[in-house]
Formats: structure tokens, sequence, C-alpha cells
């Protein structure tokens, strides 16, 4: 569906559209009403009161204990605390709703880049400045930026977020109508700014299969996460066989994890980032800190993909793709790219 | 309208009386202090979101920090808040030669102060410990983060500084114009005031030592 | 300087004739004319940012980017921003209105510290300068609120230097402050007790606070900003460690409260006004005080609302949402209490009264969509869209610069001893009004329809509102140059004004007008509450 | 609150002189404080040892306050200014540490 030319509303296009409408429907009705209130007294007054001739006398000031002006004050500011409770309320908790993506959501990686989108699919598809996405699926971005702020908003699906270099943040949405609706970069970025922004397309599942095997072919995530692994030489300590030296990886995902000094910290994405780039932010309790920075080494892009095959062999129900002790023995069959390849790849 | 008769030439003409001016003077004095305390703040934040943040930094990089000369510092400076405190006591009774005397103390430990944070400086400029290009610091911890720690001791502690000298040009003036006899029993605003600063200034210092100095440092730990 | 020739004839002395030349300007202590020297270089930056302010509208006329090109439009609304908001409203009534009335009305010889009074207003000019350089030299593309690390690692402006600038800016402010809260606590004449304050006063007090207590800590960001943006040493840029959130915080914690610093003042004066046009004591005169200290202190209390889809933590949102509701109600009292001072009052339009009316309207709804803004769920889809951008000149503009109209008209006559031509001054105010809704009304629809702001180049599909918005914008400015036109003109040409044109009560209406070097010839005695009106000295305008 | 005229500003306090002896025993117990902090951090208190060096400050700044800066004797407007001043740097600090304290409730990356 083209954009029309002119139209006064964004379509809806998400499960929030039609309550972001409707708490905005209860909004415009209280202002309105204010606003019509207001301005309505302020003329009539105005008028009805107005100086007829100069020597009107002196208005009598108002008593305004004998007339009640406590009660007054009472209540116009008891029904506006009231009225906007509810906004409050009705705000808060669907934006609870916008903030916890559900567990079965199909995750995709959004990287932020001057002045573009880069998307990557668990697949593997990668593509810029488009999002090809099933219709009625819940949809989870992690989204990080390779320079400044931006901010990865879709006004047909009422829902945006900061993207932020350095850090992991979540959007979540399930497109209820196929279609093909903007996407604008909404954090200030820049030159180019205005021309950061692309095009969802919402497609009925079976196209979306067939988009999505069209683009495939340098295997999935975690198969190249795989790769890299092994490029980039992690393996020749992070071994399965568990020599002491380097904690294994293996089932870490998700997990809390004991750190030099006592606290604990929950293996995620935030996690396993900070281990690659800043290894000694955290260390793990009963290691000493060797492992090397890869700041510098590994591309946003590369550590979603590292992250993606730590997750892969972590415990999450279902990850057969790639068996911890097979996966990096199994690595360069499963690619279409040599290790080199993807290494430089992951330098872009 | 002022109860004596002769109009006191410190007088500005816009008060009614010389408790009035008085008056103003101490709280105009105050707010400053107030919005001295919330700039400060701003840094004082930075502070504990990123020692929150890297914990592990923050102590190693801290343990650089020379102990001995900042508690011998912190020592001078509060002998300094006497000096002037002392100052301000003999300006209230009148005491001419005294007022000058405990500023002249006062200079020279603010000096001293100074004298020995430039040394400390010099020092993190000798073991590369300056955030930047040639920042290293093989034994600190996380040091991908320490540079952090030594950008933040930096600000406050150069902003401090630069306080301390604002302070030192300040007293100089005060000598002055206490050699000219310009502060009597009933009018020694300016050296009251400063005072004040001078205090507010030690208070900063008395927060950043242990925030700075003081992290982590249990032996073999 | 343009007030003095008008003056040079006459034989009665007044503050404009007691001394002359240009030093007694640069150099003078009196409050009053530091005013002047304040309105004449706000003016100067008002227009300038108003330039901008065509350039932007004339680039968004069509959704190419045909007029100019990208980093220059980015130049443009940041440049417009920060001169609008820096140099021209937080300084605006404080700075000339306050300076001027606040010794007047409390029966005051000068402000407490005249010469930091003076200093304040070099400080700010010295800021000033540093921005109209930068303007010069090439401008600076971040945004008026310097998000890192777009402002210290990606620009290619002269952040340092607008840094700086606002950074100087900001102590004017605070002095001006310092200045009136030392003044309203130690100078007030004779009887004038707190109860017996006009709201004016009232609100400059809570203005003041924000000033005092908020300033500081943009100036301290914007401090590590530069160091940053110079040695690249980490506060807040992820590169090095830092935290791009925490910059916001540290924003924001002035940037808000600031927001207060801006319409507070203009509440004071539209409760002068409203009263004096309607010849009746404001109702509910306690709420209304309190109120001015109220939305000072929550004020301090909701910066987070910027924040929602920064990253900050969801709980941290709900607190920020929940309490910015909470500052709302302080300003749905004042308006209620505005509204029903006419009630039975003895109504008279004039310019002033208009500008006030339309303060109240524009205002509320500036402030109506702002809980929409507060609204956590609501943000998420509005959030730097033109919907904020509708909402914040609805109270900027519609909001405070409708109410420092108000306030510029209501005592030129005092300020400057000339009455306006009055049919001029109400068509225009009417021209402002027309023209600011064709403006600003639009953008709310652009807004939920999705566009976002600082955008050069729009789909298509936004357009029509877009060129609603531009006409608009014509009409605006063609309406903010009238009153500059008409009241320089009056400086020459007007009728004399007598000392109380408007039948107000108040001493700033007992003395003459101009007013002398010392404001009064005795120092009053008050002795009942403000806001009594009595009949014999009701003049007869409007 | 209710100080209507310039006669009777009152600023009585403004001279009370403090007997040398109470500021030759504030700068005692303050060389005594830098001591005892210096020497507890050294001591390993877990957690504690943040709070300690924090109070032992917040005490050694509260008597240079109270009695170098002689708040002790000062009018309630003075004392009000530094409370005003006090509680807002409070609310600087401590509503921004509750986002970076709450930042991991959700358990979601960025909310
Ligand atoms: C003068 C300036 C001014 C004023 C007074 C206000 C007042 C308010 N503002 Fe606004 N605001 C700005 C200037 C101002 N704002 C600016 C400049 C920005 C954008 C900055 C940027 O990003 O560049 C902004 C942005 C902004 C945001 C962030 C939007 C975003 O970026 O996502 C929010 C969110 O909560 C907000 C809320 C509010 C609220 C709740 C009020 C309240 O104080 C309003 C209270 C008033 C009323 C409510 C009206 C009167 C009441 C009635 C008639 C009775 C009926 C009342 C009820 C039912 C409660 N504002
Ligand atoms: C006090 C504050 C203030 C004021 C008064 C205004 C006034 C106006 N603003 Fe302002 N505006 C802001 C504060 C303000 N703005 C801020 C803070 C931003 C955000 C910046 C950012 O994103 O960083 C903004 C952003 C902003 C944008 C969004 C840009 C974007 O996001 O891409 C737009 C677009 O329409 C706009 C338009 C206008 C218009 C048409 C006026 C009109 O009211 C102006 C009318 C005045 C005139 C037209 C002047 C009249 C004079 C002449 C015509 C003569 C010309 C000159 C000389 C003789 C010297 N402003
Ligand atoms: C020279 C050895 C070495 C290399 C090479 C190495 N690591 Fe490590 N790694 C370690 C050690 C030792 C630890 C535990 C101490 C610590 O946390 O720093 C560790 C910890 C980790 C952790 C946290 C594990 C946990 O149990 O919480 C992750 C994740 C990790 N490494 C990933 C990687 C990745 C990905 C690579 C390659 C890009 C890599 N490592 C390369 C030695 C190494
Ligand atoms: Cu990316 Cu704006
Ligand atoms: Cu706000």
């Amino acid at each position: 569906m083209e954009p029309k030319s002119f139209q006064l509303f964004p379509e809806q296009a998400s499960t929030f559209a039609p309550t972001v409408d409707a708490l905005y429907a209860y909004l415009v009705l209280v202002s309105a009403f204010f606003s019509l209130l207001i301005a309505v007294l302020v003329v009539y007054f105005a008028v009805k009161y107005r100086k007829r001739s100069a020597d009107d006398p002196i208005p009598a000031p108002i008593d305004e204990h004998s007339t009640g002006g406590m009660i007054l004050e009472i209540v116009w500011s008891a029904i506006p605390l009231g009225l906007s409770m509810i906004m409050f309320g009705w705000g808060a908790s669907l934006f609870f709703t916008e903030s916890r993506p559900p567990a079965d959501a199909m995750e995709i990686y959004v990287t932020g880049k001057q002045w573009m989108w880069k998307i990557q699919h668990m697949e593997g598809n990668r593509e810029i400045n488009e999002l090809h996405i099933p219709v009625n699926r819940n949809i989870k971005l992690t989204m990080t930026s390779e320079d400044v702020l931006h901010d990865f908003f879709v006004p047909a699906f009422r829902t945006k977020s900061d993207v932020l270099p350095g850090r992991y943040t979540t959007e979540w949405f399930r497109a209820t109508k196929p279609g093909k609706y903007h996407i604008f970069c909404a954090e200030y970025c820049g030159t180019k700014h205005s021309g950061m922004i692309g095009y969802v397309y919402v497609m009925e599942q079976a196209q979306y299969d067939q988009w999505l095997a069209g683009g495939m072919g340098q295997g999935t995530l975690a198969e190249q996460g795989a790769q890299m692994f092994t490029s980039l030489g992690c393996v020749t300590c992070h071994t399965s066989d568990a020599n002491g030296r380097c904690p294994n990886l293996k089932g870490i995902y998700g997990t809390m994890v004991a750190l030099q000094g006592g606290a604990k910290v929950k293996a995620d994405d935030a996690y396993i980032r900070e281990s690659i780039l800043y290894p000694e932010a955290k260390v793990v309790e009963g290691y000493q800190p060797i492992m090397p920075t890869f700041k510098g080494l590994v591309t946003e892009d590369g550590l979603v993909k590292l992250i993606e095959y730590v997750k892969s062999i972590g415990p999450k129900p279902g990850s057969t793709t790639a068996a911890p002790s097979a996966a990096p023995a199994k690595a360069p069959a499963a690619g279409s790219m040599s290790a080199a390849a993807a290494a430089a790849q992951s330098h872009e | 309208m002022a109860s004596t008769a002769a109009v006191p030439t410190f007088l500005k003409h816009h008060f009614e009386s010389a408790d009035q001016q008085k008056g103003a003077s101490g709280i105009g004095m105050w707010l400053f202090l107030v919005t001295e305390i919330m700039f400060f703040g701003g840094l004082f934040l930075a502070y504990f979101v990123y020692r929150q943040a890297y914990p592990a930094a923050f102590a190693s990089a801290s343990s650089k920090l020379n102990l001995p000369l900042g508690a011998a510092n912190t020592v001078v400076l509060i002998c300094s808040s006497l000096t002037m405190a002392m100052a301000v006591h003999s300006a209230a009774l009148g005491k001419q030669k005294l007022i000058i005397f405990y500023l002249i103390a006062t200079l020279f430990l603010g000096g001293a102060f100074l004298g020995v944070k430039a040394y400390e400086y010099h020092d993190k400029w000798e073991h590369h410990e300056i955030p930047g290009e040639n920042f290293d610091c093989e034994t600190c911890a996380d040091p991908g983060h320490a540079p952090l720690f030594f950008s933040l001791y930096f600000a406050m502690t150069g902003l401090h500084a630069m306080h301390m000298i604002i302070g030192v040009f300040i007293i100089f003036f005060l000598i002055q114009q206490a050699a000219k006899g310009a502060y009597t029993a009933k009018w020694s605003t300016p050296v009251e005031m400063f005072g004040l600063y001078w205090h507010f200034v030690d208070i900063v210092w008395i927060f950043l030592f242990p925030l700075l100095y003081l992290i982590d440092r249990v032996p073999g730990k | 300087m343009t007030a003095t020739p008008t003056i040079g004839t006459e034989t009665e002395k007044n503050y404009l004739n007691h001394q002359h030349g240009l030093k007694s300007w640069l150099l003078t202590e009196d409050h009053k004319r530091i005013a002047l020297l304040y309105l004449l270089s706000i003016t100067f930056f008002f227009f300038l940012g108003g330039l901008m302010a065509v350039l932007i509208r004339l680039e968004l006329a069509t959704p190419a980017g045909d007029l100019v090109e990208s980093n220059t439009y980015n130049k443009l609304f940041t440049m417009h921003g920060v001169l609008m908001i820096f140099f021209f409203l937080i300084p605006s009534i404080p700075a000339v209105l306050g300076n001027f009335l606040i010794p007047l009305m409390i029966g005051a010889k000068d402000l407490a510290f005249p010469k930091i009074n003076l200093l304040s207003w070099y400080i700010y000019i010295l800021g000033g300068i540093f921005t109209v350089y930068v303007l010069i030299v090439g401008g600076v593309d971040t945004g008026w609120t310097f998000y890192t690390p777009l402002s210290t690692s990606y620009s290619n402006g002269y952040v340092i230097a607008t840094g700086l600038g606002i950074f100087i800016a900001g102590f004017s402010s605070i002095l001006t402050g310092l200045n009136f809260i030392v003044t309203v606590h130690r100078m007030r004449a004779p009887g004038m007790t707190w109860f017996r304050l006009p709201l004016f006063v009232w609100a400059h007090y809570a203005t003041s606070l924000i000033q005092i207590l908020g300033t500081p800590v943009v100036a301290v960001t914007l401090f590590l900003l530069v160091l940053e943006r110079g040695f690249h040493i980490g506060f807040f840029d992820p590169a090095y460690g830092g935290d791009p959130v925490l910059y916001q915080h540290l924003f924001w914690f002035y940037s808000h409260p600031a927001v207060y610093i801006m319409i507070l003042p203009s509440m004071g004066v539209v409760s002068e006004v409203i009263s004096t046009f309607t010849q009746k004591k404001p109702f509910g005169y306690t709420f209304i005080a309190f109120s001015s200290v109220a939305i000072a202190v929550f004020g301090f209390l909701v910066w987070g609302h910027h924040l929602y889809v920064s990253s900050q933590s969801a709980y941290a949102g709900m607190v920020f949402s929940l309490l910015s509701y909470i500052v709302a109600i302080p300003s749905a009292i004042k308006v209620f209490n505005w509204t029903t001072t006419m009630y039975k009052g003895s109504v008279r339009m004039t310019t002033p009264m208009l500008y006030a009316l339309g303060f109240i309207g524009l205002f509320t709804i500036g402030g109506l969509t702002g809980l929409f803004l507060a609204s956590l769920g609501m943000d998420v889809h509005l959030t730097d869209t033109y919907f904020v951008v509708a909402h914040f000149h609805y109270v900027m503009v519609g909001g405070a610069v409708m109410g420092y109209l108000a306030g510029i008209h209501f005592w030129w006559p005092k300020m400057f001893g000339r009455m306006y031509p009055e049919s001029w001054s109400r068509l225009s105010a009417i021209i402002i009004f027309l023209g600011f809704n064709l403006t600003f009304f639009p953008q709310f629809l652009l807004g939920y329809m999705g566009m976002p702001r600082r955008y050069h180049v729009y789909p298509p599909e936004f357009q029509v509102f877009n060129v609603l918005s531009s006409a608009g914008a014509s009409v605006l400015g063609f309406g903010f140059v009238i009153p500059f036109v008409y009241l320089t003109w009056s400086l020459f040409y007007g009728e004399k004004a007598p000392a109380n044109p408007w039948g107000a009560t108040g001493l700033e209406w007992t003395t003459q007008s101009p007013p002398t070097y010392d404001n009064f010839a005795v120092t009053p005695v008050v002795t009942q509450e403000a806001y009594q009106y009595s009949t014999e000295e009701v003049a007869h305008v409007g | 609150m209710s100080n209507p005229s310039h006669q009777s500003v009152e600023t009585h306090d403004e001279h009370h002189v403090v007997p040398v002896s109470v500021y030759i025993g504030v700068f005692l117990a303050l060389i005594v404080l830098t001591v005892v902090t210096a020497w507890v951090a050294t001591v390993d208190l877990g957690a504690f040892n943040f709070a300690v060096a924090i109070g032992i400050a917040l005490f050694k700044a509260s008597l240079v306050i109270l009695y170098f800066m002689h708040v002790k004797y000062s009018d309630r407007l003075t004392k009000m200014v530094i409370g005003t001043g006090l509680f807002t740097l409070v609310l600087l600090l401590f509503i921004t540490m509750t986002d970076i304290w709450t930042r991991t409730w959700m358990g979601v990356p960025g909310r």
C-alpha cells in the first residue's frame, strides 16, 4: 500500500495502533473540553461584563470566604487531577506492554549508522533501510548504533525507541495489516537525519518465507558467529574441554554469572558484548583477566553474530542448530564463506 | 531610615540602613554558594554514575593516587579554614593587625595546597595517567574504563583548584584593603563574605578526598 | 539608545534624562536603564531567531530540500532554538520587565546589587557575542539540546564556542535571579508584607529560585561537554565508556525547569493585566501566588519526561510521568482563577488585555498537549515529532511571548512616558493570534501523522499541513514587525502618558511616568493589600 | 515570613562573636576525623567502607558549615537558603540514580 498523498491519520497497522489511538481520543476529548470551556467563558465574560461607559462603578471584589472560593479551588484542582491520573495510568500500562516483548517474539537485529538502518535476520538475511516481516507475528528488534543516537520509528505501528551506541535497546510490535510503511529516524543524528528513512514491508507468512529463502546463503547468524569464533581465535581459549584457563561458554547465556568480588550478573546480550569489548570490566570468579580486548576488531554487526552464537550454545530450548562441541568444527563447512572472508566482512 | 544621623560612607544610596545592606550581602553570598553547590553537584552525579558502572576500574585507578599527599593536603586545607575563620573573627573585633596576619597565613596555606596539587598533577603526567592519547596504565584493572576515573579526577580537582586560585587573588585584594584599614568592627563584610567562600571550597575538598583517594584501599584486595 | 531623544527637551526630571550620553547608559547602575539595555538586546536576538524561523518555514514549504542544504537547515533550527531560548525567552520578562518593575513594585530605590545587575547584562552580551560569532563563522548543527555523542564527536559545527556562549549567558541568568531573591527578601518598603506583594513579584520570586538552583547544573554540563569535545575524555561518549543518557539527565535537570523560567514571569504579567482590566482583585490571590512556587518546586521533579524512549529505565519513566501530572495542577489552578476573575468584572479590551486573553487560550492548549506528552504510552508515538514542536511553540510563543507582549504594552507608558496608537496595537494583536494558530495548529496533526522533527526533507504526504504552517508563519512574522514599528514610533510621537493610564493599582503606578532616578520621592508606606481598586483613580482608556 | 519593613530586617546575629576555643575545638575534630577516615579506608568493611567515608565527610562538612560559617548562629532565612540548596542537590543525585539502579529491573535491554 503506497502512502496516500494526503491523510489526517497515520495507518493503523499494529496491535498497538488502536490502543494508542483510543488513548489519543481520550486526551483529545479532555483537551477539547477544557479548551472550549475556557475559551467560551473568557469570551462570554469579556462580552457580558464589558465596561460600557466611563463611569461604570468599580465592581465589588468577591468575598472569597463567604462565596465558597475554597470549594471552587478544591473542585478545579481535584477534577483535573482525577482526569490526569487516568492519563497517567492508561499511558503507563500501554508503555509497559510496549516495553515487554512476548517470549515467542521473532528476533531481528537492527544497527543504526549515520545515515542508514542495517538489519540482520536470524536466518542470515541482511537488508538496508528495509525491513521485511511477516504479518501477525510478534517481532522483537534488538538495536544498537555504530556512532550517534538514532531512533527507530514506525508511525503506522505507533512505536519507537532510541538506538544508542554501546548498548542494546529493544522494540517490539505485531503488524496486523500487510503493506508498506515508513521507517523514520526520529532522533536527530546529524546532517542526513531526514534521509535516514526506509520502509517496513509487512507480508503474508508464505510470501515472507519466499522472501527469506531468496536472501539466504551465508548461513544463519549463529553459524556466522561460530565462524567468527574460530577466525578471531576465541576458540583457542574458550574450548569445550574446560582447560581451566577460560570459562566454558556453553550454556552460560541467560544464567547468572558469579564475578570476582562477589557480585553476580546476568549473561545477557549486553554482558556478552561487554565481555568481548571490555573483558576486564567484569571478570568471572575463579579466572584471571587474561582475555584480550576485541575492541576495534569486531563491528556491531559482528558482535551480534557472536552473541547469537553464544546464545545458540546456551540452554535455550530448541537450540539444536549448533551443538556446542561440534560448532567450531562444523563452522567451516556450514558457511559458504571462508573464515578470512568472515573476518573481513566484520571490518566493513 | 538609618538610626544615626551621619550616613556611613560604606552605605550605598539605595539601602535604607547598614543592617539592611549587610543582610542583603549575607543572603546574596549564600545564594551564590547554593549555585556553587549545584555546579559541583553535576560533577558529583557523574562520579556516582560511573563509579556504579565501573567499580573495578575506579578502585584500581584510585589506588594510583598519592594517599599521603592527599591526606596532607586535606590537613593543610583544614588549617587554612581555621586561619580564615580567625581572620573573620579578628575583623569582627576590629583587630586590624590580626586580620592581616591571618589572611597572610591563609594565603600561605592555600598556596601550599596548590603547590602540592601541582606536584600531584605533574606526577600523573610522568606516569601517563592523563586521559587521552598518551594514557597508559598497565596495572589498572579494566584499562578500557580507567581513563574515566582520571577524567573525573582532573575535572573535579581542577575546578576545585580553580576556585582556590580565584580565592588566592581575592585574598591578595583583601590584604591590600586591610592594610589600608578598610575593615573595622562596624563594617568588614568583604572579609566575612570571602570567609564563607573559602570554607565552601574547603567543604568541597572534604568530599573530594574520600571519594577520589579512598576507594578500596583495603590492603591485599 | 533609542529612548533618549524623546525626553531631551522635557523639564521634568526622570530616569531617562537624569544623565546623558552613551557612557551614562553603558555604566549605569539604575535598574530601569539596565532593563532598557536588556530590552534592546533581546529584541535584537528575537528578530535574529525569527529570521532563522522564516528560513526554516520557507524550506519546509516543499517536501524537497530545495532552498538550503541539509547541513544549513540543521544549523538553522539549532541557532533558532539557541537564540530563542537562551538569548531571548529566558531573559525576556525577568531581565526587562522584572528588572524595571520589581523595585518599583515593592517600593525600593533599586535592586539589592546594582553593580551585579549591570554585570549580568555585560555577561549576557559576552555570551551573545560568542553566539553571534558562531553564527557568522558557520553555525552549529547539534540541535539546541546538544545531545552526545553527536555534539562531542560527530558534529561539524562550532560546538565549543556555542557551549561557552550559553555557559556564559547562564551566569547572567543566575545573577538576575540572585538579585531578585535578595531584593524581595530585604528591600520591601515598610508595610509591604509577603501577601501584599503583587502576583508579578511572586512569579518572579519563583522564577528566580529556578534560575539559582537549575542554571549551575546546565553550566557544569556544558563545561563537561566542552571538555569532552575538546579532549575526548569520556564523560558522555560511549566510545570512551561514557553514558549519553547521563548527559540527557543533566541537561533536562535544568532545561525542564527552564521552561518554567519562561512561563512563570508571563503568568505574573497576565495576573496583573487581567486584574487591572477587570478592575478586580485576582480571584484566589493566595492560590495563584503559591501555585507559582509549587510549579517552581515540582518543576524540578519531572525532567525525565524528555527521556521516555531514551533507554531510561521504565520505572524511572513511570515516576517522571506521574510527577509531570502533579506539576500540571498548579497551572490549571491559575487558568481557572484568571477566568473566574473576569466574572462580574468591568472588562476593558485594551491591547494588553487582548494579549493576556490570548495567553490564556493558547497556553491552555499548549499545556493540555503537554499532558499528551507526559503520558508514557502516548509519548512513545509522539516524541520527536512535530507534535512536540507544536506543543512547545504553543506554550512558548502562544504563552510566554504573548505574556511578554502583554507586559510590554501594559508597562510601556510607565517605561517611556508615551502611549502607543491603540488601534494599531489591537490590530497587530489579532494578526499575531491568527497567524500563530495557522502556523502551529497544523503541526499537531503533522506530528500525530508521524512527521519527525528536525527533518530537512519529508515525504510528500505531509506537504499540505506544512504549506499551511509556512503561510501562517508569514502572517505571524508580519504581525511581530508591526509592534516593533509603532512602539518605536511612539517613543518620538506618542501621546504623553499620565502616571496611571489604566487605573491600575500597585506602587509602580503611584510614581510619575517615566519614574525618577530614585523611583520614589519618599519611600512609600504600604497600608493595604494589593489590588484595591477605587473609583477616583480610573482613567478613561479602552 | 512577614518581614514587613526595612527597619525590622533583623541582622542582630551577624555580630555573634564565637569564642576562639570553639574554632580550635572544631579544627581539632576536623583533623582527627581526617586521620580516622584515611585509616578506616584500610580496614575491610565491605560495602560499609563507602558509607563510613561519606558519613565522616558529611559530619566534617556540617562542622565547617555550623561553626566556621556561623550558620548555627544565623537567621532562619540563611538556614532555609542552605536547606533548599542541599535538598535540590539530593534530588539531582537521588532521582538520577533511581534511573541507573532500576535499569535492569525489566530484564529488557533499554527499558
Ligand atoms: C514555556 C515552556 C513550556 C511549558 C510551560 C511546558 C509545560 C508542560 N510541558 Fe512541555 N516542553 C517545552 C516547553 C514547555 N512545556 C519544550 C521547549 C519542549 C521540547 C524540548 C525539546 O525537546 O526540544 C517540551 C516538551 C515536553 C515533553 C517531552 C516531549 C518529548 O520530547 O517527547 C513533555 C512530556 O511530558 C512535556 C510536558 C509538559 C507538561 C505536562 C507541561 C505542563 O506544565 C502544562 C500544564 C498546563 C496545563 C495542563 C494547561 C492548563 C490547565 C487546564 C486548562 C485545566 C485542565 C487540566 C487538566 C485536565 C490536568 N513537554
Ligand atoms: C522562544 C522560543 C521560540 C520562538 C519565539 C519560536 C518562534 C518560531 N518558531 Fe521555533 N523553535 C524553538 C523555539 C522558538 N521558536 C525551539 C527551542 C525549537 C527547537 C530547535 C531544535 O530542534 O533544536 C524550535 C523549532 C522550530 C521548528 C522546527 C524545526 C525542525 O524541527 O525542523 C519550526 C518549524 O516550523 C519553528 C518555527 C517557528 C516559527 C515560525 C516561529 C515564529 O513565531 C517566529 C516569528 C518571528 C518572526 C518571523 C520574526 C519577524 C521578523 C522578520 C520577518 C524580519 C526579519 C529580520 C530582521 C529585520 C532582522 N521553530
Ligand atoms: C586468551 C584467552 C581468551 C580469548 C582469545 C578469548 N577469551 Fe573470552 N574469556 C577468557 C577468560 C580468561 C575469561 C574469564 C575471565 C573474564 O571474564 O575476563 C573469558 C570470559 C569470556 C566471556 C564471559 C564468560 C562467562 O562465563 O561469563 C565471554 C562471553 C567471552 N569470554 C567471549 C569471548 C569471545 C567471543 C572471544 C573471541 C572473540 C573470546 N572470549 C576470546 C579468555 C579468552
Ligand atoms: Cu538517525 Cu536521525
Ligand atoms: Cu519538560
